[in-house]
């Protein structure tokens, strides 16, 4: 059973890497740019006999891949 | 268009909404978020003449915090001695300066950052490194080496290894992506910060006398601009503005982390020392604690003038922000700059180079207030000088902290049981040579290096040492720098006084011991609750026993930090005077490192001054790992005619060339020490064994001064320098070369009089240093 | 082999990108050890002064945010560097300047981060085919030298890999490999042996006040040897 | 118009951070998983007047957000 769990800094929180490729691509001559965000994508597999898997995922998420002071995240259970 | 004149608001659309004062309950409520005490208020309401608006009272929360008025400490403050020959810009300004040699100053601070590193360990400290980088270089000083102080909670504790993860990922990242080199400071490990831990951050800069920049809005008409990153809902200070009838003035906004962008620091640097070595610059002032609020009024305030701002022209990260919020935001990366209008062509010129986005926000008037316009809103209109010069002062209530009532007797009971059992003895021992640790796992994260100019770093141990190597030819070639940073906070909390004179005299050992004259002294403050009576009396006495050592030494205090409310609850962290030191090297060719990095056999010799006070168990490493409290048993004071001797006998075999090695004899006594300076020829296969057999020497701290490393061949004739300068000078350790025998081990042994050690495991937990954590 | 003043008549110009930090080192090493008059190259250029070879720095190029040298391998004076590439120019990059190389497509292969996911500054011992065995510092977050089995193989066969990390006796290990690089690899050569990328960083040792090595002269000696 | 640019390392190239996360995992007793991948996500936003976004983000993805000799990316214009 494969889960994404994205997870994204706060809306609000200065991203610099966002703004620095922004900035770039701009200073580079790309233009009609409105906005890049950045997030980082974890495809979690889990396997089918798990009895809970959406808790587990997201005690996984809660503790290692999301730092709550900073970032939100999403979970999603990926099509079978 | 070669200059350009600030546009001045001229129609204003409404008064602004001022606070209610007449309704008590959530005038209580405001204060209380704003930690304003209604004694304050007073103060505030006969500052402005009337209610404040919320902005105002947003900036005198800011202003009046411990953090940027050091209304606790001020009045102890004053004790430092602070002038000296070499001083060139004392305590006050950005950061310290003083001389090293004809014109070229050394510009040096530190700085605490606990609070936000224990909420988010990474950015937290990255910020600290970014803010302690911006006071020296706003100065017109080039950053030459970062240092930093941790303190953690018990490794044991399971906040631990994500915070030294975190923080020492922080630090290391950030001054890595700047360019400044990591080349020393301290960490340990202690329950006493399990609920607070302590990242105190120090740069060192070069700068030369007639090119030094201060913090002054000079010139009426002058432009106020603001260079550098946006501004955001960063960090704002003090609580959120959720008041229900002030919703709809403060955008009830929630205020979001600081986070550190190195590469903005880097380029703001580099157009910050372009524009201040073009001159086109007045006063120039970096965005730290309280960012625009505290830059703004302390320019306007130290040159007596007012500043008008209109926050329109502020750039600004996210939408809508109110004026409270842009006054208050802690947004990094952001300059404050001082101009004459007819310069402004050839600023932006500069600052566009440099990719800054940058507005004249600004001028400087003759007004004496801070004036404040946002979206045609008179938002703030204040004196400068109640929040500045005139901010309270307090001197907090005092109280000497009772002591234990049997002091020594578990001492006793602990030397007892080293001098019986040697099992035990060589225990603790190894115990406490994993608790100090080897430093390889944080210092490999640091980029010690870079700059070209580290010739002695972390990885030696002992002070760091830089050699200047300028193109400027008008100083010695070989001139350097010898730093250090550190303190004992288990022999401060056993005596403030004495604990925090000691944390002086150590560094100046450290850097004497690298071949190194001490200069000066930077300091970072941190202790508990200022309004617990006992800690405010060890704050005061580790003033006090800073100031003595200063004296003592010739190292004026030239800058400094002071961090208060360090505790969780009822409980206070371990008073910790972090201490600073710079010191010049004439000739860094010269430099002593404080580790053998060789197989060859030498003698490890004690020098101690000769009515060195005993040997003390007290607040030492042995008791800390034996679990025997700091607050048992007594510490004596440093007798300074004897420590001078000890460092001119070291100064006396740095000329003659016998010393290989030398450090500071410090915590964990001799057998610490000689550990500390063998482990790395261990490693390389050389056997160490310490001779020593008493246990007060081999444990106890405090008699002897430095270690030295000599040829034996060399022992007679060290001995006679030593006793010159009338101290003795006694071999406590030999390295010696592997025999046959042991030619196929891996590392060489260490033995000592309570048996031999297998070095193969002690080292592998001795380098197993930091609790394993993740970002 | 030519001399010190015959060095200190080459032409080399040190780019410098936003975030570099080891321009001015670079430039240290060669206006005080070779005399040499070289001189920055700023990243807005769009063509460069005559020269014999270039140095791209170490550093944090644009804040090595997308990937470490990504963004600096899109700046406008990198299509000149490339030209001065196609000509036969003599190109020289240290760490970030090496991940400039290979994220631009001069140098073949990628950077990556380090197994160990932290950045490591140490002391390491280098050495290349036929050369000693130097001691040279590295100080990187991204230098895990990655390409793939068809790409080792080109390397190895064209005798392209210039140096790898190694123990004190010169053997190459895994224990002394410091960041995961694929067979050790510390530098590499472009086809035509014009371009070398290199994770070390000579100019750190270059006067043995520095951490005790000078070994970087030898291979700034053998890079500007070959110009 | 926001299109998402999910970059990833190819298969064939070791995910040290992957690897250390599952590793912990396993060691703190998490039990079933079968494996992690990160992907790195940009979300790029461009003005919907730019006539032809999907060869701009193809070339913005190409030249800038993945390297091709250790990287993949796919792309997916998101929901209006
Ligand atoms: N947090 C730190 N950051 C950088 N360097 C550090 C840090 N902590 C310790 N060091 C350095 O590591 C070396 C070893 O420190 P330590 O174990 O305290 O022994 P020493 O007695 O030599 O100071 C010293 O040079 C010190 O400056
Ligand atoms: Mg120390």
């Amino acid at each position: 059973m494969d889960f994404e769990v994205l997870v994204q800094l706060k809306a609000e929180v200065l991203d610099p890497e966002a703004r620095a490729i922004k900035d770039t691509l701009i200073a580079h001559g790309t233009t009609s740019i409105q906005s890049i965000t950045i997030a980082k994508r974890y495809v979690v597999s889990i396997e089918n006999n798990d009895p809970h898997p959406e808790e587990k995922i997201k005690k996984i998420a809660d503790k290692y891949l999301a730092n709550p002071v900073s970032q939100t995240y999403s979970i999603k259970r990926l099509g079978e | 268009m070669s200059s350009i004149a600030f546009p001045k608001m001229t129609q204003r659309v409404t008064k602004p909404p001022l606070i209610n004062v007449a309704d008590k309950d959530q005038l209580s409520a405001l204060l209380k978020r704003h930690k304003i005490s209604t004694d304050e208020f007073d103060k505030i309401l006969s500052a402005t003449g009337r209610a404040p608006t919320l902005a105002e009272l947003g900036v005198f929360s800011a202003m009046w915090s411990e953090h940027c008025s050091y209304k606790s400490s001020r009045i102890h403050l004053r004790r430092f001695p602070t002038k000296g020959p070499k001083v060139v810009v004392g305590p006050g300004e950005n950061a310290g300066v003083v001389e090293l040699e004809g014109d070229l100053c050394v510009a040096f601070k530190m700085e605490s950052h606990n609070h936000p590193s224990f909420i988010e360990p990474y950015q937290g400290a990255a910020t600290g490194v970014g803010g302690i980088l911006r006071d020296v270089f706003c100065m017109g000083a080039r950053p030459v080496a970062n240092l930093n102080c941790l303190r953690f909670g018990a490794r044991s504790h399971h906040k631990t290894p994500t915070l030294v993860a975190g923080v020492v990922k922080g630090i290391g990242d950030y001054g890595n992506c700047v360019g400044i080199p990591t080349v020393g400071g301290s960490v340990s490990f202690d329950e006493t910060y399990n609920g607070n831990c302590l990242v105190n951050a120090m740069t060192v800069g070069l700068i030369h006398k007639n090119k030094i920049f201060k913090g002054y809005a000079t010139g009426i008409g002058n432009l106020v601009v603001y260079v550098g990153s946006a501004t955001g809902r960063d960090g704002i200070h003090g609580a959120t503005m959720a008041s229900d009838s002030f919703e709809d003035t403060a955008g009830a906004s929630k205020t979001t982390i600081q986070v550190g962008d190195p590469f903005a620091e880097k380029l703001l640097m580099e157009a910050t020392l372009e524009v201040l070595e073009k001159g086109l610059v007045v006063g120039i002032q970096d965005m730290g604690a309280a960012g625009l609020t505290s830059s703004s009024f302390e320019m306007a305030g130290r040159a007596g003038n007012g500043v008008y701002i209109n926050l329109d022209h502020v750039p600004t990260r996210s939408a809508n922000m109110t004026a409270y919020e842009i006054m208050l935001s802690e947004s990094q990366e952001r300059m404050l700059m001082v101009i004459e209008p007819g310069k402004w062509t050839e600023l932006q010129g500069v600052l566009k180079k440099w990719q800054l986005s940058h507005a004249v926000i600004g001028e400087v008037t003759d007004t004496g207030r801070m004036q404040i316009d946002a979206k045609g809103v008179l938002e703030i209109d204040l004196p400068v000088a109640p929040l500045t010069d005139e901010a309270p002062v307090y001197e907090r209530r005092m109280a000497l902290r009772r002591s234990a009532c049997d002091e020594s007797s578990p001492l006793k009971k602990l030397r007892e049981r080293l001098s019986s059992d040697s099992g035990y003895a060589l225990d603790l021992y190894k115990k406490m040579i994993v608790d100090v640790g080897s430093k390889k796992q944080i210092i490999q994260q640091f980029d010690r290096h870079v700059g070209g100019k580290t010739v002695f770093d972390s990885e030696r141990g002992g002070a760091a040492v830089i050699w200047i190597r300028s193109r400027d030819t008008t100083h010695k070639p070989f001139l350097g720098l010898a730093i250090t940073a550190g303190c004992n906070e288990r022999r401060v909390k056993n005596s403030p006084l004495i604990g925090a004179s000691e944390a002086v005299r150590d560094c100046a050992r450290a850097i004497i011991a690298a071949g190194g004259l001490p200069i000066a002294v930077t300091d970072c403050l941190n202790f508990g609750n200022a309004e617990d009576a006992e800690v405010m009396r060890e704050f005061s006495d580790s003033v006090d026993g800073i100031a003595e050592a200063c004296q003592q030494l010739g190292t004026p205090v030239v800058s400094g930090n002071v961090s208060l409310y360090n505790a969780t609850g009822a409980t206070s962290i371990f008073p910790t005077p972090m201490i600073g030191m710079v010191g010049k090297m004439d000739d860094v060719r010269k430099a002593v490192p404080a580790t053998v990095e060789s197989g060859q056999d030498l003698l490890i010799c004690t020098i101690t001054a000769r009515s060195a006070g005993n040997s003390s168990l007290a607040a030492s490493l042995a008791a800390k790992n034996a679990n025997i409290s700091p607050i048992e048993g007594a510490i004596t004071a440093i007798d300074w005619m004897e420590e001078k001797k000890s460092h001119e006998a070291i100064y006396s075999l740095q000329k003659s060339g016998y010393l290989v090695a030398a450090r500071a004899a410090g915590e964990g006594g001799i057998g610490l020490a000689a550990f500390k300076m063998a482990v790395n020829s261990v490693r390389l296969g050389a056997s160490l064994e310490i001779l020593t057999s008493d246990v007060s020497e081999f444990f106890g701290e405090g008699a002897t001064a430095f270690l030295v490393a000599i040829k034996p061949e060399n022992l007679r004739a060290a001995r006679n320098i030593a006793e010159q300068s009338q101290v003795s000078l006694k071999s406590a350790a030999t390295i010696s070369r592997l025999g046959q025998l042991e030619a196929n081990r891996r590392f060489g042994v260490i033995k000592t009089c309570f048996g031999p050690i297998s070095t193969e495991d002690l080292l592998a937990s001795f380098e197993a240093f930091m609790p394993v954590g993740t970002t | 082999m030519l001399t010190k003043p015959a060095f200190g008549r080459l032409r080399v110009g040190v780019v410098q990108f936003p975030g570099s930090n080891c321009d001015d080192d670079c430039l240290d090493v060669l206006r005080r050890h070779y005399e040499m008059d070289a001189s920055k190259i700023w990243h807005q250029e769009t063509s460069l002064p005559k020269l014999d070879a270039l140095i791209l720095p170490g550093g944090f190029s644009f804040g090595d945010y997308l990937r470490s040298g990504a963004l600096a391998a899109r700046a406008p004076i990198m299509e000149s560097i490339k030209s001065f590439a196609a000509r036969g120019g003599r190109i020289l990059g240290i760490c970030n300047g090496f991940q400039i190389l290979t994220e631009s497509g001069l140098l073949p292969g990628a950077l990556l981060h380090n197994s160990s996911q932290k950045f490591i500054c140490t002391h390491t011992k280098i050495k290349s085919p036929q050369g000693p065995v130097l001691k040279i510092p590295i100080a990187h977050a991204e230098g895990r030298f990655w390409i793939d089995e068809e790409g080792l193989r080109r390397l190895d066969d064209l005798d392209l890999i210039a140096y790898r990390y190694c123990a004190d006796d010169g053997r190459v290990s895994v224990e002394v490999n410091p960041n995961g690089s694929v067979a050790n690899i510390a530098g590499v050569y472009s086809k035509d042996k014009k371009i070398l990328g290199m994770m070390p960083h000579p100019e750190r040792a270059t006067d043995m006040l520095m951490g005790g090595s000078s070994d970087g002269i030898t291979v700034l000696n053998d890079f500007l040897q070959r110009i």
